[in-house]
């Protein structure tokens, strides 16, 4: 294997959260919890999970607009954790992030153009003019009119928005890109047109991708590995295909069943895993395996055991004490 | 949120062609600018204004008054019968000296004359100049103090953050007319600022007053204001592309925050008003022989039972300006402000 | 004015004209005298006057009230017209027998005075109440009872003040002695005003506050809310031994009202809710009043002055023709408009008011061939100004900031300007005005300011404002604001202080001497003396103005 | 709940702390007020200044001055004044809190009852000619300053139509006490009041209608009306309801800043001796105890309000307690 591309190594994240007068009794929450992976040039790597499982903080955390609390992580052999914002700012262009929502990462007050140049400005790319020019390539490429460069962003709408965004995070030749829930915002019908358009463009340039969606649909159709968090930490990974079609983890078992099938017989109704309980909240985790309190074939064992990550076939791991 | 014009069919979309790419900036003042109450209100504004800045041409060519200077034996001529412009009472014990009351003619002491025999008009105009002066001006360094602090506390956070919002909250409690009035109370004696020094009676003094002390309420919705976009999505996205703080700060967050001052203007310019006239009604404001609206209220306060005019008119003068203020403030909230823009109508 | 009760004390005006017809009315008065008795005085102020403590509350506010509350061993007569400012025992039997050229002075107390709580009077409470002015640090302690023997020690620990063979009793005959450093001709004036007063010796040594101190006098203070109201009823243990100082009072309550404004005093007067005000009638309804209600105003002239203080050892005003310059060019007829006309005050240029002891009409700054006022002489002015040389100088003129202090203020600044000089007005809170144009640090060029006295001696306009001994560098407290200090002029009051003691009379034309010389180096323009202005009820009758403490509220009828 | 209030004291404490070091310095830093010259009286020898600067304690350091001060306000409670010898602070204080309690009561009062109705009357004839007529009134109302409105009051009913039928009840300028006349009190307070509310009356009456026709426009009101509720019930069970919050909010802060001293200007006009007056006439004469005492009266009721009003915001919406 070559060198991997973006390599975490027991990534944690954790804040303090209350307003105890002693800030030592304030509640500490372990966001993302001792995650590791690795991608290849040219994967994609899909994060999945219910919300507030700390996918976006991981997401966040690997574009190092997060601080990390432990860990490293190695991007082209480089650690980027312990870097400072000043000191990041060389490794900026490399990795990119797409944000969720279109209407909150676009800044309303400034023009397309304007937003589009910024990256090459800031990172001196070229003249006036050849900045102009790339402008409107990164317009062209993502699908809108070299005109639109005059215009704000309360002008278009939320597909032409994440467009947009798309187009910034280009702008640079980013080698990985971080996609944070792209198309989550969006109506059904433009989902489509942006997953097509990021499918395109990762063949066209060659790019790199960690996708997080809670959308198991799209992340199937996106990735081609994929992992699944929980609480703060993964419990499988593997080959998006074995893993949709054979998880390993009590919980992807019960993420995977979830998902609405066209099935006019009714009979995958029988097979749904319905988790019973909320998610625990990530300040105050069950002992043991994070998930137990809700796993339908928990043990004793569960209870204070916390299970490692540990390879269960080819390309797979899970952290679950009874995955074959 | 629907996706209104490019349907299902993939690239390229085209944009809403109706409106034509106009700024937000632009969208506001197109709104205000068909604001109709607004447009009055404004125009009334400015005829107040230019009629403050005509005071010396109404004073030297119309009235041939020096506004500044005590007139005590001054005599005037109405309908070719000379009079005193203060007449001492001859009735009973003769005690009090009562000063011209309106005169109903617009070249001589139309509202009549104060206790020192000075054209109460005349007085009326120059005193708007610095009424509206003080307030704008004050208003000008309130604004750009307050969105200093609050952009300061809130974009850097940590200890300065925690130093700025603790004296925004010791003034803030501090009741406002208090902080001012003793304030006032000291500086009015003249200050020294480093090279600078203001002797009393100097105008900047009660500047300087009444822009500090409205400081709180400019910098604490601001700081709030810049906490929130600090961690908005777009700011986020702009470390993520590597813009330096300096340039998120001017370009990202700053043009954010000028709409919030905008909507500040008018309310700020009606609570200095406010401020300077109260001040100044309390002799700790404008300094004579200087005048403001709340110097003449004072002064026509000790002839509110004789000459009740001299108090009426800077009141009046006060109360239509603040109402042409409020709704054009009202305007630009409305043009300004997203929130308000929710409200249909 | 006397809004200001904080600074000025003791306004006395010298009644000047109708003295006899006043003694005519009191003893018409006397034999209806026992009609008249009984009901009660509704006084009104605008606010009170702080502490009850007669030896150190310092307001002619108070000053009034104590009349008939406290008895000093003298006291100043109770009438009117200028023969309310003769000294007569009070406490004591005689007038003090003077020896030792003026050193010692020996009186007899009176026998069977007692306190409001039944104690009878003794010489210990003398000797504890001299004692008690300098122990609580009393504010004349050290500028008025300094020549007593002891006080040096007194003065610099007041904790352990004897004032041993200062003031010396004897209990068996009653008799008390004062030895004084040095011979002093004000001393009967100073045993006479209220910081002399004699208060039982058990009175705790410190300021008493709202708490009332037991007195000798007609009435007794019996309820006292400083922001609310003040309480006089009669003293069940007076016995009136001496009309001419303890005179007993016809209202057998006087209800004393604090927090009305002065608009609505005068409203409740014409209303007949309250019957008398301490504070003058406010400007504006001056008219309406006199025109309205003039039997029921009493118009008395004051024994003090309004007057700029040039400072002499400051650009532009260290010199002598400057300050004539303005001097002259001054009209005192406008700013007496500016007071509120002429019958509210009278034109002055010089520094005693007019019947003050040592008066004598002195005024070089009118018209040419006039003696008495008759305005402004702008052609001298100017050309005082020429030689002076001062022209363009630019000066800061302070005043206080209540309106007619301004309005006053900006009159003379229109004639300074129009004398050459660059004017700034400096108006200022009247309770920083006084303090601060004494001190020398804060650098006043010139200022507007007033004088009231505190007891009628010439020595108290002009050794007080004028006497190198009242001129302190550096401090708040110095009241000679215009720091003039001139050998010639010092020679002449310390001749005339020395005099006095022997022979007052003499003294008095010292005096005027010392007066016009003044007036000559011109270290203050005299501006006018004011007069007061005192608004009563209808059913207020026997209205009598001691010029010393203002009207007598005690000889008032309401019945 | 008690780690809020501990938290919520101590900030208390902290602005109060700072509020009355911050008088304290003003005061020394302001030249012509040295408080013995004064406390002396007028042509006092340099002996008897030295020595009642000593007794007053004004030759210690600053520091000591201040801390002297804080004990003789708050434990010993004898703190006096330095202008008027003898007069108590404390007492004085307790004397003045009732008139301005009465008043800002007695206003609140008017203005929340007469606030209401025309709010919801502007805001139900949103537009039409009721709407501009109210609206027109009340930013009439608010225009004139407090001080001058107070001043033409007193020569209307005090002077010139004080004797026809209409004004021959007022009072005299100044209060009686309840507990002495209680329709004398509740005379000489009317007109006092009434001038208060008008500007009050006129800014929560805009608010009340700008809250109720926002609120008109939420999903819940949509609902609500298609439910087939008649416009008034709508505005008063719901659109009223959900505006009162922030009518609420305003209400507690305007409150504790006019029971503070925000209503100094008409105790002044109106001769009414309360904590403002109170605070005017210590301010005239520079009596540096009294400031302190009705300063800190002032904070006090500023920040408690706030603090109560906040308190009340956690109560009522969870999301906010850990938002600061």
């Amino acid at each position: 294997m070559t060198r991997p591309l973006l390599e975490a190594i027991e990534v944690s994240k954790s804040y303090s959260r209350g307003n105890h007068v002693l800030a030592r009794f304030n509640e500490t929450v372990k966001a993302v919890d001792q995650v590791s992976f690795t991608i290849q040039e040219g994967e994609s790597l899909g994060l999945v999970g219910e919300s507030g499982c700390g996918k976006s903080t991981l997401g966040r955390c690997l574009t190092r607009l997060h601080a990390v609390t432990a860990g490293q992580i190695l991007f082209d052999g480089v650690d980027l954790a312990p870097l400072s914002l000043r000191a990041l700012r060389p490794y900026r262009p490399h990795i990119q992030m797409v944000f969720q929502d279109p209407y909150a990462s676009l800044n309303p007050r400034r023009r397309i153009g304007d937003l589009l140049a910024e990256p090459l400005r800031v990172h001196h790319r070229g003249s006036k003019a050849e900045i102009a020019e790339r402008v409107g390539d990164l317009l062209d490429r993502v699908g809108l009119l070299p005109d639109h460069v005059h215009r704000f962003p309360h002008e278009f709408s939320g597909g032409q928005r994440q467009r947009i965004g798309i187009a910034r995070a280009l702008a640079l030749n980013p080698r990985l890109v971080i996609a944070d829930e792209p198309v989550s915002a969006l109506d059904v019908s433009v989902q489509a047109q942006i997953v097509n358009l990021l499918l395109d463009l990762r063949e066209q340039l060659g790019l790199t991708y960690v996708f997080i969606a809670h959308d198991l649909s799209v992340v199937r159709q996106v990735t081609e590995r994929v992992a699944v968090m929980y609480l703060g930490r993964i419990v499988e990974m593997g080959r998006t295909d074995t893993v949709f079609r054979a998880p390993a983890h009590p919980y992807t078992k019960a993420l995977i069943s979830a998902v609405p099938r066209p099935d006019p017989t009714g009979a995958s109704r029988a097979q749904r895993i319905i988790l019973h309980g909320d998610v625990p909240s990530p300040s105050n985790p069950p002992s043991g395996c994070h998930f137990h309190p809700r796993c339908p074939v928990a043990q004793d064992r569960c209870r204070h055991d916390a299970p490692t990550l540990r390879p269960v076939g080819p390309g797979r791991q899970a952290a679950c004490h009874f995955a074959a | 949120m629907a996706d209104t014009a490019a349907g299902l069919t993939v690239s390229p979309v085209v944009a809403r062609p109706a409106l034509p790419a106009r700024g937000p900036w632009a969208t506001a003042m197109a709104i205000l600018l068909q604001n109709r109450a607004a447009m009055s209100a404004l125009f009334v504004l400015l005829c107040i204004i230019a009629a403050c800045l005509a005071a010396p041409l109404y004073a030297h060519q119309i009235a041939h008054v020096d506004a500044f200077q005590s007139n005590v034996d001054g005599e005037i001529d109405i309908d070719g019968t000379t009079v005193a412009v203060l007449e001492p009472n001859t009735e009973g014990l003769g005690l009090g000296v009562t000063p011209i009351g309106p005169t109903g003619r617009f070249a001589t002491y139309w509202l009549g004359a104060d206790s020192q025999g000075r054209d109460v008009f005349a007085r009326l105009l120059y005193g708007g100049r610095n009424s509206l002066m003080i307030a704008g001006i004050a208003t000008v360094i309130c604004l750009s103090m307050g969105v200093l602090v609050g952009i300061t506390a809130g974009f850097f956070g940590g200890l300065i953050d925690t130093g700025l919002s603790r004296l925004l909250d010791i003034l803030w409690a501090f009741p406002v007319f208090l902080l001012a009035i003793s304030l006032s109370v000291v500086l009015i004696h003249g200050v020294q600022l480093g090279p600078l020094s203001f002797d009393s009676g100097s105008l900047v003094l009660p500047i300087l007053i009444i822009s500090c002390v409205y400081i709180p309420y400019v910098a604490r919705p601001v700081r709030a204001q810049v906490l929130t976009l600090k961690h908005s999505d777009f700011v986020l996205a702009a470390i993520g592309i590597g813009v330096p703080s300096a340039r998120i700060l001017w370009r990202d967050i700053l043009p954010n925050v000028m709409t919030t001052a905008v909507v500040f203007i008018p309310l700020m310019m009606v609570m200095n008003i406010g401020l300077e006239s109260a001040l100044s009604y309390l002799s700790v404001g404008v300094q004579a022989p200087d005048a403001s609206w709340g110097t003449i209220i004072e002064d026509g306060q000790g002839l509110l039972y004789s000459r009740p005019w001299v108090a009426l008119a800077p009141g009046i003068a006060i109360a239509l300006t603040v109402l042409c203020l409020n709704i054009l403030g009202d305007g630009v909230r409305d043009a300004f402000d997203p929130r308000s823009q929710v409200r249909p109508g | 004015m006397k809004l200001r009760s904080l600074f000025y004390t003791g306004a006395a005006p010298l009644a000047m004209s109708g003295a006899a017809l006043v003694a005519a009315l009191l003893a018409a008065a006397s034999a209806q005298a026992a009609d008249h008795r009984g009901g009660t005085l509704h006084a009104v102020a605008v606010s009170s006057s702080g502490t009850l403590d007669p030896q150190i509350n310092y307001t002619t506010q108070y000053w009034q009230l104590y009349q008939s509350v406290y008895d000093g061993l003298l006291a100043f007569k109770k009438t009117d017209g200028t023969a309310g400012t003769e000294i007569v025992p009070d406490l004591v039997t005689t007038l003090p027998v003077v020896s030792d050229g003026g050193k010692t002075l020996t009186v007899t107390l009176r026998k069977g005075i007692t306190f409001a709580n039944g104690k009878e009077l003794t010489t210990a409470d003398v000797v504890a109440s001299f004692q008690r002015i300098f122990k609580i640090s009393g504010p004349t302690a050290g500028s008025f009872y300094n020549v007593l023997v002891g006080a040096d020690a007194c003065l610099k620990t007041p904790d352990t003040c004897t004032l041993d063979g200062g003031v010396v009793a004897d209990e068996a005959t009653g008799t008390i002695t004062f030895h004084l450093t040095d011979a002093d001709p004000e001393f009967l004036d100073k045993l006479a005003i209220p910081h002399a007063a004699i208060l039982p010796a058990d009175t705790p040594a410190k300021d008493m506050g709202n708490t009332p101190i037991p007195g000798t006098g007609a009435y007794s203070f019996t309820a006292y809310d400083p922001n609310k109201a003040l309480k006089l009823e009669r003293n069940p243990h007076f016995k009136q031994w001496s009309a001419d100082a303890q005179p007993d009072g016809y209202p057998d309550v006087i209800d004393y009202t604090f927090g009305l404004t002065d608009e609505a005093g005068v409203t409740a007067i014409e209303n007949g809710q309250a019957d008398w005000m301490y504070d003058p009638p406010p400007a504006d309804r001056l008219g309406e009043l006199s025109s309205k209600y003039p039997k029921q105003l009493h118009v008395s002239p004051l024994a003090a002055y309004y007057y700029i203080s040039f400072n002499v050892n400051m650009e532009p005003f260290n010199n002598e023709k400057a300050r004539l310059a303005v001097n002259y060019a001054i009209d005192r007829n406008a700013l007496v408009k500016i007071y509120g006309g002429p019958q509210t005050a009278a034109p002055t240029c010089q520094n005693l008011p007019p019947n003050f002891p040592g008066y004598s009409a002195y005024c070089p700054f009118t018209k040419e061939g006039s003696t008495k006022y008759a305005g402004a002489n702008m052609a001298k002015a100017k050309e005082l100004m020429k030689e002076s040389g001062k022209a363009g100088a630019e000066v800061a003129l302070l005043t206080e900031d209540n309106t007619m202090w301004k309005n006053m203020g900006g009159y003379v600044q229109s004639v300074l300007t129009e004398l050459g000089f660059k004017v700034s007005l400096k108006p200022m809170s009247h309770a920083t005005e006084f303090t601060y144009i004494q001190n020398t640090n804060n650098k006043v060029q010139v200022s507007l300011t007033d004088w009231f006295q505190d007891y009628p001696a010439p020595s108290d306009f002009l050794n007080v404002l004028f006497g190198c001994s009242s001129f302190h560098p550096a401090s708040d407290a110095s009241p000679n604001i215009a720091g003039f200090c001139d050998k010639e002029v010092e020679a002449k009051i310390q001749n005339a202080l020395t005099v006095a003691v022997t022979d007052p009379v003499k003294a008095n034309t010292l005096w005027a001497d010392v007066d016009k010389a003044i007036v000559d180096k011109a270290p203050s323009a005299p501006l006018f003396n004011p007069k007061q202005i005192d608004f009563v009820s209808t059913k207020v009758g026997n209205y009598h103005f001691q010029p010393v403490f203002q009207s007598m509220l005690t000889q008032e009828w309401v019945k | 709940m008690l780690n809020t209030l501990v938290r919520r004291f101590a900030q208390m404490a902290f602005v109060m702390f700072g509020i009355s070091v911050l008088v304290f310095l003003i005061f020394f830093a302001t030249p012509g007020v040295d408080p013995a010259a004064r406390l002396a009286g007028r042509n006092a020898s340099p002996e008897v200044l030295a020595a009642v600067r000593a007794s007053f304690g004004l030759d210690q350091p600053l520091p000591i001055q201040y801390l002297m001060m804080m004990k003789k306000m708050f434990i010993t409670q004898d703190l006096t004044s330095f202008v008027n010898r003898g007069q108590m602070i404390v007492p004085e204080l307790v004397q003045a809190a009732p008139v301005t309690i009465s008043l800002v009561v007695g206003s609140a009062l008017l203005w929340v009852g007469l606030s209401i109705p025309i709010g919801m009357l502007a805001a139900a004839f949103k537009d039409r000619f009721l709407d501009r007529v109210l609206m027109g009134l009340v930013i009439v109302g608010i225009s004139p300053p407090v001080f001058w409105l107070g001043e033409i009051t007193n020569l209307i009913t005090q002077s010139r139509y004080h004797d026809t039928w209409l004004f021959s009840w007022v009072p005299p300028l100044g209060y009686i006490p309840f507990s002495e006349d209680p329709w004398g009190w509740f005379k000489c307070l009317v007109l006092p009041c009434a001038n208060v509310a008008v500007l009050y009356i006129g800014i929560y009456a805009r608010l009340l209608r700008s809250n109720i026709i926002e609120a008109n426009q939420q999903d819940f009101i949509r609902t609500a009306r298609a439910k087939g509720l008649s416009e008034w019930q709508i505005l008063f069970r719901h659109s009223l309801r959900t505006s009162l919050i922030t009518f609420a909010t305003l209400f507690g802060l305007d409150f504790g800043f006019l029971v503070g001293g925000g209503v100094l200007l008409t105790e002044v006009v109106f001769g009414l001796p309360g904590i403002g007056k109170l605070t005017y006439e210590s301010l005239r004469v520079l009596d540096l105890p009294t400031i302190m005492g009705t300063v800190l009266w002032g904070a006090f009721f500023v920040v408690a309000s706030n603090a109560i009003i906040d308190s009340l915001y956690a109560f009522i919406d969870p999301r906010a307690r850990h938002a600061s």
